[in-house]
């Protein structure tokens, strides 16, 4: 069966080729099975690849599949090739898996539009860059996905592209990412230079002959590259913006499976990390930790739900940055199978309640959608558990684990994190509060209604999941860790080992189950009481023993509300700022070039004189007299 | 009876391998006889499309003379030791043929509306041709300076054929004083290089550089210097670039697309026929040079595209940017190097031509509607042809799985290979600013609605786009897409032709 | 002897030179040019070049300069040229600079390699200028032999020029309707 | 073959003087027919060191490409008189410099 894991990939080319070809005549809803049943196809296939390595003895679970010479430049050549081995197997089997939910999802929630084969067109043409990228066997391959899920992504967000603002959200996004490949480029280039191979099992196993000073730049501007696609600092800026596309994309895309790339791509490449200098991995757990809070600080502010959760995005990939940096492979990718579950839960939650609303996305205009859409209700209010870290949901095992592996490598990492997780809890209740709970805000005309069958069934399987998923890779005795043991031959003994006794653990575990409660219930106190003054007039002294109720109304509404402002205007002008800057200065070079190209023939014959003169002068001074 | 003759004649004439000439051969001899039919036969008789399908059938014929050397599998001398049709030369002289042949069928439509004529015009596209392929298989600097002139005087004509627009004229004269100019200095190079070598055969030179090592050489490298004055003037290397975007610009749209591609592609068959093979063993002297050359047009034409507001002027920076892409290549010295470039050139000929001949399709009645705003709305207008041109732009901004991405991935890995990281980081920083300038022409077609003065336009008739210019805009965007998904096939072309 | 005459006629040269260059009226500058092409011609008679003195003379200074004038005639473009002034903003101190920069690169390099020629040509052949042949003989063996294909271009590039100035200079007037409406533009 | 006692270095220095008046020239005329006549000054100055190279190498190459100078120079001022006849056509007594509607 591993020989055909080719077929992961060809399921949704197939699909693509099919609906490219024949999409406008199958129409709605055709169009919309065809692209769903392929993603079911490379699911299963899947499934066959994973049953079949885990048939295998451990240490022979890597296999690469070669299909075809690609690039013939030279020493350059670059064969196509899989590699399969269990991390991207783990990686398609969730990728195809959450894929095929959501396109099923995409199937009810695009009902209408004009578009709508053209829609799963893209789709699945994402759907088999994205495994590219997960199972090519070299850099370079590995970055034709890249490249491919950064052009779908670009056509997908920029989809309803009759609006200016979601045509220049596609813009913004193109162009970032932009900025991260070529540090991906380089990489690439320099690995070939040093090694002359970009194929990853070349390069793991040279690895050890790398200078310590080529392994860090490498791993730099791999880094780099990662930052653009997973979002990290300071090249985030184009997630939120991209949440202008349709829900669907931005539950698989943006919350799913590409951003979770760069973090992909870097516990790929643990080898080289593990032969860098020690500051390197500082700096992806430092710059991992940062964005965490930052952005949990900027979803604080938000009212545009999809904006909340693309905050939250943001938040949760510096999380698995972090647990990069800090060696915890296995925790990264743990964290990036829960996430996966309850994030596309909550993003097609969201879907569902903004479809509800006639396309409103404002939370002040929402409120009391729990009763009018019980199914969204629960299955959402089980993937904010899971992201706020309440046990015994899956976010709060994989989150856990990566705080143990933070406060092992450095207790500062931890104590940003916990706060994280402390906002997490935070921002999420108040978005769940906001939107199903106090009184109904929207307007008389609107008629809330739960979604079809359609829609409904992947939110439920997708809960289920979020439930579970904490099975995977249980803390409490190594035989738990299922997903530790099934990595392992991917990791080459990188993973870092925890030196914490189990007390220590249990005591941090408790810590941050203390911080969930907390933000909670600040959460509760905030949007949940103070919308029922009555109560309060009734409860004086309950008012008065709600001290931290008012410290927190005051806090959010004054200081604390200020310093997220803060932050969100930090976002909106200093960072965004930045990149425009960049256009502006190339912009101003421009404006400056163009002077020298004056129009007049007599300057531009002084022009080449001068160069010739320069050439001369160079080549003067390499002359021997 | 005629070897006889010519046994008594008191110079021995070189051996002619008539087959090998057939490339020149061809396309000048096919010129003459255009000229001739057309000055004989009145024009009634006669109509204006034969000269483009004549063109057309030149260049495919020339073409097949192409391949059938390249089945020989050893270097053809054409003409004596004047003459070489090596590899290099015959897949740069498919290149240029190429675009001749894809510029051709755009031709007839093209000039009835603009009123250009085109039997002069086609009469010197074939002399421009036979010009570049003497360049590209020049072995003696006289020869290719000849070939240099024939192409560039044939170009300098072409750019200013639209006599009524003055941007023509003007496009024409800058070409012609700063051509000239240059000219100058890379005979001044070529004097001096004589003089240090005693020769002007580029094989002799560099057997000569092999063998001595010259203890005053200050002659040679201030002829290489002013050679590369010359031909980077040709290829529009910054700060020689300057009249690339206005002449671009004033040029009927085929000159242009045509300039782009052959005269582009011939600069470079001259540029590494003189450095890589015959300066090769001082290339530790110029290829500082090149690099400094290769960062300041990256620089140039990525920054300036990025600020036009005209889809032509914006091509125009682009090709320029391009050449940097090239140069770089052509910095490696290195066989690998020569292969990248040759890839380059093939794939940016096709590009050019497409891209210039959606312009072209969009020029309007005097050949000047080329601002974004005409662009405005295309999508709608003519999905087909903006779905073309995005691709064709995507592939000019290096995506995968177009064309373009492997060319800039096989010049940037030949500069790796030589060890020039940091024009690897240039190259890449300015392929980022360039991309700014494609989508600006690709939001111009999907994203922004035809303001009221376009309306007019979308209610006037669709762009006319015609069998021929469709054609070719198919071909080039077929071509792009295919060499990006297995760019295999000419990788292997272009490793033999550079000797790999 | 020769050092007399190689200094009249590089005085001439130059002074026609910066004749040219310097010279309001183009019709003097012309004269000037002629002056210069002269001065070029006795350079290669000291060279022992006597067929291109000859060509020098004939081709250059007779025909080339004559085209010029007559064209100069034809446009009626025989005005003096305002030369005090300079439209462009530091054109003149540029090209001044660049101009010394060049003189004083190409020179230094020029004169101390200069001597890099003696003995560096292979002896005999139909190349050597000490053979016995003359002087138009050798050079029509050489460019009938191993030239003879650059000889071939120039055939290819005398066609360019003679299409090319016979369609620029030729009214763009084929379709007369947009002609009128051109001429109106401008 | 004897220099007439001068050496090539004379011949070279003086051609890069007129190479570089002509270059200058070309530079700060603004009657195009000037301009042209700068070019020629030019070319005459590459030709002075074909000639005098040649001389120094013993070796006839210098003449022959001379000769071929000619001829380019020949063709090159037919085609820049046809240009300047056809711009002044549009606009007579046009400079360089009032040909500069194509810029930035």
């Amino acid at each position: 069966m591993l020989e055909a894991a080719w077929l992961i990939c060809a399921f949704p080319l197939a699909g693509f080729a099919v609906l490219l070809a024949l999409g406008r005549r199958l129409g709605e809803p055709r169009a919309g099975w065809v692209a769903t049943l392929a993603m079911a196809g490379s699911f299963v296939c899947s499934l066959a690849v994973f049953a079949s390595l885990m048939g295998r003895d451990p240490a022979e679970r890597r296999f690469v599949v070669t299909l075809f010479e690609w690039v013939p430049a030279g020493d350059f050549s670059v064969d196509a090739g899989l590699l399969v081995d269990p991390l991207s197997v783990t990686m398609a089997l969730f990728v195809t898996g959450v894929g095929a939910l959501i396109h099923l999802y995409a199937v009810g929630y695009m009902h209408g539009d004009g578009d709508f084969s053209k829609f799963f067109v893209y789709l699945n043409l994402f759907a088999f860059s994205m495994l590219v990228l997960v199972l090519g066997d070299s850099l370079a391959l590995t970055f034709l996905g890249w490249e491919g899920v950064g052009v779908c992504s670009y056509l997908l967000i920029s989809f309803w592209f009759t609006d200016e603002a979601n045509a220049t959200a596609g813009k913004k996004a193109f162009i970032t990412n932009r900025v991260g490949d070529w540090g991906f480029m380089l990489a690439m280039f320099w690995a070939f230079g040093a090694l002359g191979s970009v194929r990853y099992l070349d390069l793991f196993g040279q690895a050890d002959s790398l200078s310590s000073t080529t392994a860090t730049a490498i791993v730099i501007l791999l880094f780099l590259g990662a930052a653009g696609k997973s979002a990290q600092l300071p090249l985030y800026i184009w997630l939120p913006d991209a949440m202008a596309g349709p829900t669907p994309v931005s539950a698989l895309i943006h919350a799913a499976t590409m951003v979770t790339a760069g973090v992909y791509l870097m516990v790929r490449v643990n080898p080289l990390i593990a032969v860098a200098d020690a500051w390197a991995p500082d700096v992806i757990a430092w710059v991992g930790v940062a964005t965490a809070l930052f952005a949990a600080g900027a979803a604080m502010a938000q009212n545009d739900i999809k904006k909340v959760l693309a905050y939250s995005t943001i938040s949760q990939l510096g999380y698995m940055m972090l647990a990069v940096g800090t060696g915890a492979y296995v925790a990264a990718i743990f964290h990036m199978v829960t996430h996966a579950f309850f994030k596309a839960l909550l993003f097609l939650g969201s879907g569902s309640v903004i479809h509800a609303l006639d396309g409103d996305q404002d939370m002040r205009r929402y409120g009391a959608l729990r009763a009018a859409m019980p199914v969204t209700a629960v299955t959402f209010i089980v993937g904010w558990l899971a992201i706020a870290g309440v046990p015994p949901l899956a976010g709060f095992w994989s989150k856990d684990e990566i705080l143990a592996y933070a406060w092992d490598a450095s207790p500062a990492l931890w104590v940003v994190g916990i706060v994280t997780a402390v906002l997490t809890a935070f921002y999420m209740s108040r978005l769940v509060f906001m939107t199903f709970y106090g009184e109904a805000r929207y307007g008389t005309e609107v008629h809330p209604h739960e979604p079809s069958r359609l829609m409904t069934a992947p939110l439920v399987a997708l809960a289920a999941a979020a439930v579970v998923a904490g099975g995977l890779n249980l803390p409490f005795t190594k035989d738990l860790h299922f997903l530790g043991a099934w990595l392992e031959p991917s990791l080459f003994a990188n993973e870092a080992h925890l030196s914490l006794g189990a007390g220590a653990q249990w005591l941090l575990a408790l810590v941050s189950m203390a911080g969930a409660a907390i933000g909670i219930a600040g959460a509760v106190a905030v949007y949940l009481q103070h919308r029922l003054p009555a109560s309060r007039v009734e409860w004086p002294a309950a008012a008065r023993a709600f001290y931290v109720d008012e410290t927190w109304t005051r806090f959010v509404g004054g200081p604390g509300r200020r310093a997220f402002e803060g932050v969100a205007a930090f976002d909106a002008n200093v960072v965004d700022g930045a990149v425009d800057g960049v256009g502006r200065s190339v912009r101003a070079g421009g404006t400056l070039l163009r002077r020298v190209q004056t129009g007049f023939v007599r300057s531009y014959a002084l022009l080449t004189a001068a160069g010739a003169v320069a050439l001369l002068v160079w080549f003067l001074v390499r002359t021997s007299f | 009876m005629m070897g006889a003759l010519l046994a008594q004649l008191p110079v021995q004439t070189p051996d002619v391998d008539w087959t090998g000439l057939l490339p020149v051969l061809l396309p000048s001899a096919g010129a003459l006889v255009l000229l001739m039919v057309r000055s004989l036969v009145p024009s009634r008789v006669m109509p204006a499309v034969l000269d483009a399908v004549w063109t057309f059938a030149v260049a495919v014929a020339s073409l097949v003379s192409v391949v059938v050397l390249w089945q020989r599998d050893a270097e053809v001398q054409a003409f004596g030791s004047q003459l070489v049709m090596d590899g290099m030369a015959l897949f740069v002289t498919a290149v240029v043929l190429g675009s001749v042949a894809l510029v051709a069928p755009t031709l007839p439509r093209y000039c009835k509306r603009v009123g250009v004529a085109s039997a002069e015009l086609c009469v010197l596209i074939l002399l421009a041709a036979a010009g570049a392929v003497v360049m590209a298989g020049a072995a003696d600097l006289i020869v290719l300076f000849l070939g240099l002139e024939t192409m560039s005087i044939a170009a300098y004509v072409m750019a200013a054929l639209n006599l009524r627009r003055l941007e023509s004229l003007e496009a024409g004269l800058k070409y012609f004083v700063l051509g000239a100019f240059s000219t100058a200095f890379l005979l001044f190079g070529i004097a001096l290089v004589y003089g240090a070598t005693g020769t002007t055969s580029l094989d002799e030179i560099g057997r000569h550089l092999d063998t001595f090592i010259l203890l005053r050489d200050g002659m040679l490298l201030a002829g290489s210097a002013m050679l590369l004055v010359g031909l980077g003037f040709k290829v529009a290397a910054a700060p020689f670039h300057a009249w690339a975007p206005d002449t671009y610009v004033g040029a009927p749209t085929p000159v242009t697309a045509l300039m782009a591609s052959a005269v582009k592609a011939a600069g470079f068959a001259a540029l590494i026929r003189v450095f890589v093979e015959a300066l090769g063993t001082r290339a530790d002297d110029w290829r500082p040079a090149v690099f400094a050359l290769a960062c300041a047009t990256l620089a140039v034409g990525s920054v300036l595209a990025a600020v036009q507001s005209d889809a032509k002027r914006i091509l125009a920076y682009s090709s320029v940017s391009h050449a940097g892409f090239i140069l770089v290549g052509v910095q490696a010295a290195s066989d690998s190097g020569v292969a990248a470039v040759l890839f380059y050139l093939a794939v940016y000929a096709v590009i050019a031509v497409g891209s210039f001949t959606v312009v072209a399709v969009l020029s309007g009645q005097r050949d000047d509607r080329t601002g974004l705003d005409t662009l405005a709305g295309l999508s709608s207008r003519r999905p087909a042809l903006a779905l073309g041109l995005t691709i064709l732009l995507l592939a000019q901004a290096g995506v995968p799985f177009t064309s373009g991405f492997v060319a800039k991935f096989s010049v940037i890995a030949a500069a790796v290979e030589a060890r020039s990281y940091w024009l690897a980081v240039v190259a890449m920083v300015s392929a980022v600013v360039a991309a700014f300038a494609y989508l600006r022409v690709v939001v111009a077609m999907y994203f922004r609605d035809s303001g009221d003065e376009a309306e007019t336009a979308a209610e006037a008739p669709k762009p006319a786009i015609g069998l021929g210019a469709g054609a070719v805009i198919v071909a080039a965007v077929l071509f792009t897409v295919a060499l990006g998904v297995v760019p295999g096939v000419l990788e292997s072309l272009t490793s033999t032709a550079a000797g790999l | 002897m020769a050092e007399a005459v190689f200094a009249v006629a590089a005085v001439l040269m130059l002074a026609g030179a910066v004749g040219v260059v310097a010279s309001r009226n183009p019709v003097h500058a012309a004269l000037f040019l002629v002056q210069t092409l002269v001065g070029v011609a006795v350079l290669f008679v000291l060279n022992d070049a006597h067929f291109l003195a000859a060509v020098q003379v004939v081709v250059y200074a007779g025909a080339i300069v004559i085209l010029f004038l007559f064209v100069i005639m034809l446009l009626g473009v025989d005005k003096a040229e305002e030369l005090s002034i300079e439209p462009i903003f530091g054109q003149r101190p540029l090209a001044a600079v660049v101009g010394a920069a060049l003189v004083a690169v190409l020179g230094t390099v020029v004169v101390t390699g200069a001597d890099v020629l003696t003995g560096l040509r292979r002896a005999g052949g139909d190349r050597a200028l000490d053979g016995d042949a003359t002087d138009i003989e050798r050079m029509g063996r050489v460019l009938f032999s191993e030239f003879a294909f650059a000889v071939e271009i120039t055939a290819a590039l005398l066609t360019v020029a003679v299409v090319g100035a016979v369609i620029l200079t030729r009214r763009a007037s084929r379709s007369d309707g947009s002609a009128t409406a051109d001429t109106a533009a401008s | 073959m004897d220099l007439a006692g001068l050496s090539v270095g004379w011949y070279l220095a003086l051609s890069v003087v007129l190479f570089a008046i002509g270059g200058v020239g070309l530079l700060v005329r603004r009657n195009p027919l000037v301009m042209f006549m700068c070019v020629e000054l030019m070319l005459n100055a590459v030709n002075v060191a074909f000639v005098a190279l040649g001389a120094g190498l013993n070796d006839v190459g210098g003449q022959v490409a001379v000769f071929f100078v000619l001829v380019v120079a020949a063709t090159e001022v037919v085609i820049g008189l046809a240009l300047v006849v056809a711009i002044n056509r549009r606009r007579s007594g046009a400079t360089a410099d009032d040909v500069s509607l194509l810029k930035g």
